[in-house]
């Protein structure tokens, strides 16, 4: 993370011909470019991605808030030019069902990373998904910390090495798409940060669905998980995941596991409708005496 | 007890504060590490990932702090030794477990390499702004031990002493160390096996059906058992009485909860340790802890060369404080300056034990850097000038905070 | 401002010191309450969740006191005045998220009420041991206010008190009770909703691309704005600017941190609230706070009587500490005395704001109930025979 | 609650394992004089936290059976579980779900139906076996705590498993300072009345739905690794004879 953030300081932003103006200015900030993701990282892949779902979506974007955590991933809230929280490690769950559950018109995303949202931030994602709280998760996968350096996640494949694996992994990884599926999330896709226009279409389409959706974006890191383990650069990644992904949609989410190396499946696998918690809230709330709620 | 050979790393090195730490660890005997990982100590624990299944000590990356806490205490009771490490986040996220490990009287160690402030703050840089809140951080009443090191080789010998301190006295020792100290690399010497000393777990010996977990022994300290020995354990974290049951009467509170801070306020001057120079003689004492120490130094060399007597209190343990110690260095010198990485914390303590005998100048500063030495040496200049008595403590304005704030800077990131 | 007749419930009631929180807060305008289930703040949130239907609040019960401090946080960014209830465990996991709501300045209200600890401790019985905790607790230099209630009336009083202070200099505010004023049932009145005075939200008003979300205005606070409003903002929990964009160096740490601590330390004279009796000719005066208090004020009459003039300063903000008010009563009188439900924790600010001009005697939580006054009666008369300043706490009954 | 005690206690006796190795952390208070007859150790410690409690335990002295009895399981404690589950820890958890968490005063906890809980009644409780099976539980069931013998089968079953292992019971409130009343007289009849068999069921159908039979018994029973033995296995692998192995599967 120090050197990285050394790094940014020096490089200057590429000057843009006049009146030249990027196709995203408003939807991210400009004016923090350039962004602190390494080179060959995918981060910068899902936040295109996700800033044109949202073009797609047709979405007001002053209706929508996107809470961050502590990470690399995190970091997303901080270039996306909504009103945007960069908040405390693995509590931007937490923090988006407080703004989504006390005004129910903002529509809340969750973007960060499989460390934040996983490891520490696992309990917020399972009762999130539970409660079915109107909100979208795009939890990029790198399969590693890489903020503080590379040590292990709890998404990190069997035997793959880490700086606090030194020997190998011992921990069998989760299968994201399988815990959130039996907490109860409505939505549940995967993609790589190489099928871009799926991915688009997945968050256009998650983003339009009423109740938790998870979003899980595989994404390359060249940094720390791929030169750790010696898997050459993120085009080598990008190869990889074009010889090794199989899209198999509906596919039952118990067979989604990652191993070290070995295919990876994406695709669409839930898409159903369960009340949201706003839904039962002021289902219970007409029951009450004296209760009635205009919002949501 | 000397430590045992397989645990110990011996030989020369030139490493930061944090693998030295993480070394002293091992050598201290630690057999179990449960972490999480968060600039800057990560690579602490990284050391002890790498080294520790070679000397049979198990280490667990656990899912956040709260598992990494609650890990380390089963793990004491189980039967052995173990320690955590983590920065501010994740110290705060560990204060409930803190409390119920000093209420339990359970010897664990937690080294906090401290980083800028509050919230997420600056990651990569120093503080030592988390000095109140590993006295103060958890509910209720309780005391604990706080060592500050100042250097690799320090971090190394200090988290020995920890240990032998958190057995000694059955309760969580915090190695307060900073980002500027764990990221320091130097030399670091790490002895032989026997030239260690190890303070032995007090395990109860006794017949099993007499025993009693928190029935105390002279020193107020009870003997400590571990599960699986078919001693019937019954642990709880509510207020107990010696057999370990909870108990419902205020009058118990009074009395068991007391013996908690009265086992470590009584036993105070056998705790402390503190490292003080020039102080016989001296106008103005500078008390300092961690790495403002070592930068306190170069601002006592600038002042001796004015002229000026100063003298220099270094706190090796910052918990318990040494409120005898600046008592009575407060009836002899005119003040006292503290550098602290923070807006003031342990100047407080300072103050209060001057008793309206001392002025107290502090030298804050944010964090993400440490101190000019300039700014010592002038606070030391003026507070050696000024004759009056003054009420309550000065802040000395710093350069830094002229800069920033007089001139107006612009920030880019 | 006026409150909001919505939620104000005028009248003369008897109610709990839980129930009247729950009453001050509907009154001061709180519509979001997240919440985790803990002894004994438990009736403020049945209070709250029954009443808040016809009020039109919202409330959610999250999974750990960790999520609901950061909801808390969240909502209050809506626009919504939000609270949280908790007693000490729930507290210690507030810890990270309460230096996040310092450093996003997001007004928001915390409710301790505290019980015996250390860890699970006594549930259910008063202690006020975690004073330090709601000062210090979390990691990094902040500032905070607390105010401590001493009876069902001041549960609603300051209640809304705190909820003012707390949009007034944007922080979190903690209402630190304990498990005998929130559980003490006394008559309470509640005025109409004209004679309440709330603080609005200082909201931003100029041009949507000009906002700045911590740029400091003329009365120090930085403007506030809701999500949704099409402003766009982003904040972190990161060393920031003016524009709330993370900057990691020694410069900005100076500029962001600074004035978080100068926003309360400069604004002592406004927020801090004694309550004083009899202090003009006393020789002894009893420092107290909360539950503490009320056994202060019988045992001052009751030494009045025996004839030791004895008065009362009362700590109603507790932090920041009323230094100066200390330091000048130090002068005059022989003895401070300090009776805590704790070992000794406001004491050592007391000890530190005398300058030695008068002993301090403390009195430990004693094994007979809250408002039993020997222990303090003794340590008066203690105080009013003693002829030298001693340079350490005295300690009443060291060790029983 | 007693019946759950019981049962637990004729499951250690089945299984034949020493009851000195048996260390049970909890955060549900449990009576000393109990504890006692159980003769096992107890640690009652800060809510949520039975399983990492649990997890530094056994790795600290891999010969204990540790068994996390759990009120809080899956509010504070949710992520300890999940981990828990994926690391595959040897481990016993026996999740006492109450519907209403008596001990505080009725206010529900995730695992609340809705039918029975006075406040927040719009919040849909977990399907407990089937996020345990998700996370990788290598052991699953739930009984209610009328069943007392297949309780106590499965707690004999379960401590023999290499892993982390899960009951599920529903009981009326796991405290032992309150009496029975006749609001849990009540539930437990509901429970034997509303209750069916249906062993190795796929978790993913037994949710707890209003108006339906709960489902009961045996739901997954597999083998996995455990933390330990991949922990040993995989640094074998790489470090050889440098590498000292860490307790195994019986110590």
């Amino acid at each position: 993370m120090k050197a990285k953030e050394t790094k940014t300081k020096e490089i200057q932003s590429v000057p843009s011909k006049k009146g030249e103006i990027h196709p995203m200015e408003n939807l991210l900030r400009m004016d923090r470019m350039p962004h602190i993701w390494c080179p060959s990282c995918g981060i910068g892949l899902a936040v295109t991605a996700f800033a044109s779902a949202l073009e797609k979506a047709n979405i007001d974007p002053d209706k929508i808030s996107i809470v961050s955590g502590i990470g690399c991933t995190g970091r997303v809230a901080g270039y996306v030019k909504l009103d945007s929280f960069h908040t405390t490690h693995g509590r931007p769950i937490a923090f988006g069902t407080g703004i989504r559950v006390a005004n129910p018109k903002i529509k809340v995303v969750v973007f960060s990373g499989d460390g934040d949202l996983i490891a520490i931030g696992g309990n917020h994602f399972i009762h999130a998904a539970r409660r079915n709280i109107d909100m979208l998760v795009v939890c990029v996968n790198n399969f590693i910390y890489a903020m503080t350096g590379g040590q292990v996640a709890p998404t990190t494949p069997l035997a793959a090495y880490a700086t606090t694996s030194p020997y190998g992994c011992v921990e069998p990884p989760f299968n994201i798409p399988y815990i959130a599926d039996s907490s109860g999330a409505v939505y549940v896709a995967r993609w790589t940060t190489l099928h871009i226009r799926r991915l688009i279409n997945s968050l256009a389409e998650a983003l339009q669905k009423k109740g938790f959706s998870v979003v899980e974006v595989i994404s390359p890191c060249g940094m720390y998980y791929s030169r750790i383990n010696k898997l050459g650069d993120g085009l080598d990644m990008m190869k990889f995941y074009h010889d090794n992904v199989e899209i198999r949609h509906g596919e039952d989410t118990k067979n989604l596991d990652i191993g070290f190396q070995t295919k990876i499946i994406c695709g669409k696998f839930v898409d159903r409708e369960r009340p949201s918690y706003m839904e039962r809230y002021n289902q219970w709330l007409s029951g009450v005496k004296g209760g009635s709620r205009d919002e949501g | 007890m000397k430590a045992s050979p397989t645990d110990v790393l011996t030989g020369i090195y030139y490493i930061d504060g944090d693998v030295a730490a993480g070394y002293g660890a091992l050598a201290a005997g630690c057999k179990l590490v449960a972490g999480y990982p968060i600039t800057p100590s990560t690579e602490a624990f990284e050391a002890m990932c790498r080294m520790g299944p070679q000397v049979g000590t198990v280490f667990i990356q656990m899912e956040d702090e709260f598992g990494s806490i609650s890990a380390v205490l089963g793990a004491v009771w189980s039967g052995v030794k173990s320690m955590t490490i983590t920065s501010g986040p994740g110290y705060s996220l560990m204060m409930e477990s803190i409390g119920f490990g000093a209420m339990l009287e359970t010897p664990f160690v937690l080294l906090n390499i401290q980083r800028g402030g509050p919230s997420t703050g600056v990651p990569t840089k120093t503080g030592q702004a988390d000095m109140m809140q590993s006295r103060w951080g958890s509910h209720g009443d309780y005391e604990l031990i706080a060592i500050s090191p100042d250097s690799p080789q320090e971090m190394f010998d200090y988290t020995i002493k920890a240990f032998n301190l958190a057995e000694k006295y059955r309760c969580p020792v915090m190695i307060m160390s900073d980002e500027c100290v764990g990221h320091m690399t130097e030399k670091v010497v790490i002895p032989e096996a026997d030239k260690i000393e190890i303070e032995p777990r007090r395990f109860y010996k006794g017949p099993p059906e007499k025993y009693l977990p928190f029935s105390p022994d002279p020193d107020l300290v009870p003997k400590i058992a571990k599960a699986g020995d078919g001693l019937g354990l019954y642990i709880t974290g509510r207020v107990h009485d010696e057999r370990g049951y909870p108990v419902k009467n205020e009058e118990f509170k009074a009395k068991y909860v007391r013996r908690l801070v009265d086992k470590i306020r009584l036993n105070k001057d056998k705790i402390i340790e503190l490292k003080e120079e020039s102080t016989d003689d001296a106008d103005v004492v500078v008390v300092s802890y961690g790495i403002s120490s070592r930068v306190a130094v170069k601002g006592v060399e600038i002042a001796r060369q004015k002229g000026i007597k100063v003298g220099a209190l270094r706190l090796v343990t910052v918990w318990p404080f040494p409120d005898e110690k600046i008592i009575d260095l407060a009836k002899k010198v005119k003040a006292f300056v503290v550098p602290e990485i923070n807006y003031g914390q342990i100047v407080f303590d300072v103050a209060r034990c001057c008793h309206g005998q001392a002025n107290v100048v502090l030298i804050p500063h944010g964090g993400a850097g440490v101190h000019n030495p300039l700014d010592i040496s002038d606070a030391i200049e003026s507070a050696a000038k000024e004759d009056k008595k003054i009420e309550g403590v000065v802040e000395f304005k710093t350069r830094l905070e002229k800069i920033v704030f007089e001139r107006g800077l612009k920030f880019k990131e | 401002m006026k409150a909001d007749p919505k939620g104000v419930l005028t009248g003369s009631h008897t109610l709990t010191g839980n129930h009247a929180c729950a009453e001050g807060a509907f009154a001061a305008g709180c519509r979001f309450l997240g919440l985790y289930p803990i002894v004994p703040s438990l009736e403020i949130s049945e209070r709250f969740l029954e009443r808040a239907p016809e009020v039109g609040a919202t409330f959610i019960q999250m999974e750990d006191e960790v999520s609901v401090l950061a909801a808390v946080l969240g909502a209050s960014w809506t626009g919504k005045k939000s609270m949280t209830v908790t007693s000490g465990p729930g507290l210690s996991l507030m810890m990270e998220h309460l230096g996040l709501g310092v450093m996003l300045e997001t007004p928001c209200v915390i409710v301790d009420i505290q019980r015996a600890g250390p860890a699970l401790g006594m549930p259910g019985r008063p202690a006020q041991g975690d004073m330090m905790q709601a000062r210090w607790g979390s990691h990094g230099d902040y500032e905070i206010i607390a105010l401590s209630p001493s009876s069902p009336q001041e549960m609603f009083d300051y209640t809304i008190k705190a909820f003012n202070l707390s949009e007034r200099y944007r922080i979190p505010v903690a209402l630190m009770s304990d498990a005998y004023v929130a559980h003490l049932k006394e008559e309470i009145v509640i005025p109409h909703a004209e004679e309440i005075e709330i603080e609005p939200r200082r909201y931003y008003k100029g041009a949507k691309d000009k906002y700045l979300p911590f740029k400091r205005d003329k009365d120090f606070v930085p403007r506030m704005v809701n999500i949704g409003d099409g402003y766009k903002f982003h904040v972190t929990g990161l060393t920031h600017d003016d524009r709330g964009y993370p900057v990691m160096n020694e410069e900005c740490q100076e500029y962001n941190v600074h004035p978080l601590v100068w926003k309360v330390r400069n604004y002592v004279d406004e927020i801090i609230e004694v309550q004083e009796a009899e202090t003009e000719d006393a020789e002894v005066i009893i420092i107290s706070y909360g539950a503490t208090s009320r056994a202060a004020l019988k045992a001052m009459e009751q030494a009045r009587k025996s004839g030791i003039k004895v008065g009362s300063l009362r700590l109603v903000t507790v932090w920041p500490f009323p230094e100066k008010r200390v330091a000048e009563l130090a002068k005059k009188v022989k003895a401070f005395v300090v009776p805590e439900m704790n070992f000794g924790q406001v004491v050592l600010e007391v000890e530190r704001c005398s300058y030695g001009n008068a002993n301090v005697i403390f009195v430990p939580h004693g094994e007979n109930g809250v408002e039993n006054t020997d222990d303090l009666l003794s340590a008066i008369k203690q105080a009013g025979q003693a002829d030298k300043v001693e340079s350490v706490i005295i300690e009443f009954n060291k060790g029983v | 609650m007693n019946s759950i005690i019981s049962a637990f206690s004729k499951g250690i006796e089945k299984s034949g394992i020493d009851r000195k190795k048996i260390s049970m952390p909890s955060d549900v208070p449990f009576n000393p004089d109990v504890v006692k007859a159980l003769g096992v150790d107890y640690f009652q410690i800060p809510r949520g936290r039975a399983i990492a409690f649990g997890t530094g335990l056994k790795l600290g002295n891999p010969s204990l059976k540790v068994v996390p009895v759990a009120g809080d399981l899956m509010t504070l404690g949710g992520n300890h579980f999940v981990h828990g589950a994926r690391r595959n820890m040897e481990l016993l958890i026996i999740c006492v779900n109450s519907f209403v968490y008596k001990k505080i005063a009725g206010k529900p906890i995730p695992s609340t139906q809705s039918a029975f809980s006075p406040y927040s009644t719009f919040e849909e409780p977990f399907n407990f076996p089937h996020l345990g099976n998700s996370c990788g539980a290598i052991y699953t069931a739930r009984w209610t705590a009328l069943h007392t013998e297949e309780l106590a089968d499965s707690v004999a079953e379960a401590l023999h498993k290499h892993g982390l292992s899960v009951i599920e019971v529903l009981a009326p409130g796991p405290n032992y300072y309150t009496d029975i009343d006749s609001i849990e007289l009540e539930l437990l009849k509901f429970y034997h009345e509303n209750s069916t068999i249906k062993n190795n069921e796929d978790p993913k159908n037994v949710a707890i739905v209003p108006d339906e039979k709960i489902i009961v018994g045996k739901f997954t029973d597999k083998e996995r690794p455990t933390f330990i033995d991949s922990y040993n296995v995989q640094h074998s692998k790489i470090l050889g004879d440098k590498f000292t192995p860490h307790g195994g599967k019986n110590g």
